[in-house]
């Protein structure tokens, strides 16, 4: 398979990266080669040119959403029931996400009408405005305070702004750690998935290892599977 | 109060208002008909436009607001030190664009259909005064809801939310396939 | 430039500034020499009041402003007084619940606290009465302080301010991020 270089900043994001890969494979959204696509998608994460972390774990959820219906997919389907197809709602997100690139390239055009217009403030006028004179409960102060914490919280807390306090742009690329986990593998013949990441340091080196751990499943080098007694995936070298 | 007279207060209190100002209220405080309010400025803005005034009408939510000639932007520019308006992201643009055709709508549901985290495109928007909120939705954590400004009407050039470029929203056409599709597949 | 657009070119100006324009800034900008610029400003003015126009060219400080004429005045002020008098926005009451729980405080306090620009909910809030100026801290830029006035604690039900219902004794925690939240930004 050809190395494409992606720059992942390049794309507002999974949705986008995907529908640009459908675009290029003159298919339908509707009808997506899942199998196809899935490995296209993941080789435009593994083949970054650059990890921007910005949206990082955004895209590896997209990742790991695919290779769930890809595997969906792959299961027998029960004669007597009517399932739904597994790649529905995906289908109905592109479709809907596709829409709004439209309608933003629409608006875009729009978007200097008024550029040589100066629009003034309102004038200082000199006379005064009546005394403001409505009754409320002093109980709505009170929301007032919670939601200005609230909407602090939901600030503070989204993802993008923590990853960056956290991490800075430091750069970890996925063939370094596609290397450790075989290092680590070459030791033992068979590792707990949560183990490979205890010994990431960083969420980048994390999101890395994640992503390495998926290229080496895909490539079908280890294999990966479920352990009910332990509650982890176990990683084995095939 | 003369034709003449009617055009002139609305003049002054466009000038003053330094926002767009509703017909009716212009109505009601002038007591005079929509409809005159209508023709009094249909004269101002013809002679505006035909002497290339200084000065410009421009419809907003069934409203005016006055604002300079573009055509005398580089003297302002000059004078004011004005710094152009820089190109919206991509991701604004995207943001703006469910605002615009899906408002009132909350932080979540933009996020869902970007795939992606908005925040600062949201905060982007807010400090632009591209977007403002409008109240929260009655559900669990009441999230806020978003929704356009006036300042976005007269920056894109339009008249009310009506005026967006028509996008088809639903597309049954392909939902349709879509259904015939899982059919076949079913079936082979 | 002919003479009418010389005209038009400083309407436009004058309307954009929204304050006083120096003769001399105008006919630099313009290319024009000072005195075609008081001449223009003088014939522009003479159609303004032989008309009644809605505006009004006044003499400040070797320049020219532009304003509203003072016989449209009681439209103006019905119509802004309307425009105006609109119950506060949820804008308007979260940044009054902060001056009202961390009087005295600053417009950048406020702006901290929010997240977004405040500066029209502050003007609208100091228009109705329901703040007011309380000295300026003593800091770089001595920024002016707000605080409530009894505006508010009689639209409020409030004898003081000491009667404002406790924000700690529902959600302690978050209540102390709250405090915590302003104390550091005093201290940054």
């Amino acid at each position: 398979m050809e190395k494409i270089l992606y720059k992942l900043d390049t794309f507002e994001g999974p949705l986008d990266l995907l529908l640009h890969l459908i675009t290029k494979n003159k298919v339908s959204i509707y009808d997506i080669p899942i199998a196809e696509i899935t490995d296209q998608y993941l080789d435009a994460l593994v083949y970054l040119d650059e990890m921007v972390l910005e949206n990082s774990s955004e895209f590896l959820v997209m990742a790991a959403q695919l290779l769930y219906i890809k595997s969906k997919m792959l299961l027998p389907k029960p004669e007597t029931e009517t399932e739904e197809d597994p790649r529905e709602d995906l289908a109905q997100r592109l479709a809907e996400y596709q829409i709004y690139k439209k309608a933003s390239a629409a608006l875009r055009e729009f978007e200097f009408w008024s550029r040589d217009m100066v629009f003034r403030l309102p004038e200082k006028i000199n006379f005064p405005i009546p005394e403001y004179d409505r009754m409320h409960d002093k109980s709505e102060l009170v929301k007032a305070i919670y939601d200005v914490i609230e909407r602090r919280k939901e600030r503070q807390t989204s993802p993008k702004r923590s990853f960056y306090g956290i991490v800075g742009r430091e750069k970890v690329s996925i063939e370094d750690m596609v290397e450790k986990v075989c290092k680590i593998l070459s030791k033992r013949k068979k590792v707990a998935f949560s183990d490979i990441f205890l010994k990431s340091d960083s969420k980048p080196e994390k999101i890395a290892t994640f992503l390495a751990v998926l290229e080496m499943i895909r490539l079908d080098k280890i294999s990966a599977d479920y352990n009910e007694k332990e509650k982890d995936f176990i990683i084995k070298v095939k | 109060m003369t034709a003449k007279q009617l055009q002139c207060a609305i003049e002054a209190i466009l000038f003053a208002a330094g926002e767009a100002v509703k017909i009716s209220v212009m109505a009601k405080s002038l007591g005079v008909s929509k409809e005159m309010v209508r023709e009094a400025v249909a004269l101002l803005r013809y002679e505006y436009d035909t002497q290339e005034r200084g000065l410009m009408i421009i419809d907003i939510d069934d409203g005016y607001q006055i604002c300079s000639r573009p055509m005398y932007y580089q003297y302002i520019r000059e004078i004011l030190g004005e710094q152009r308006r820089q190109a919206l992201s991509n991701a604004a643009m995207e943001t703006l664009a469910i605002i615009a055709y899906k408002q009132p709508v909350t932080r979540g549901q933009i996020e869902h259909i970007r795939g992606v985290n908005s925040d600062g495109a949201i905060n982007r928007l807010l400090e632009r005064g591209l977007i403002d909120e409008a109240g929260r939705l009655d559900a669990p954590g009441r999230p806020v809801l978003y929704e356009t400004t006036q300042v976005f009407l007269r920056c894109f050039g339009l008249k009310t939310v009506k005026d967006l470029p028509p996008i088809d929203l639903k597309r049954p056409e392909e939902y349709a396939k879509f259904e015939q599709l899982t059919i076949t597949e079913q079936e082979a």
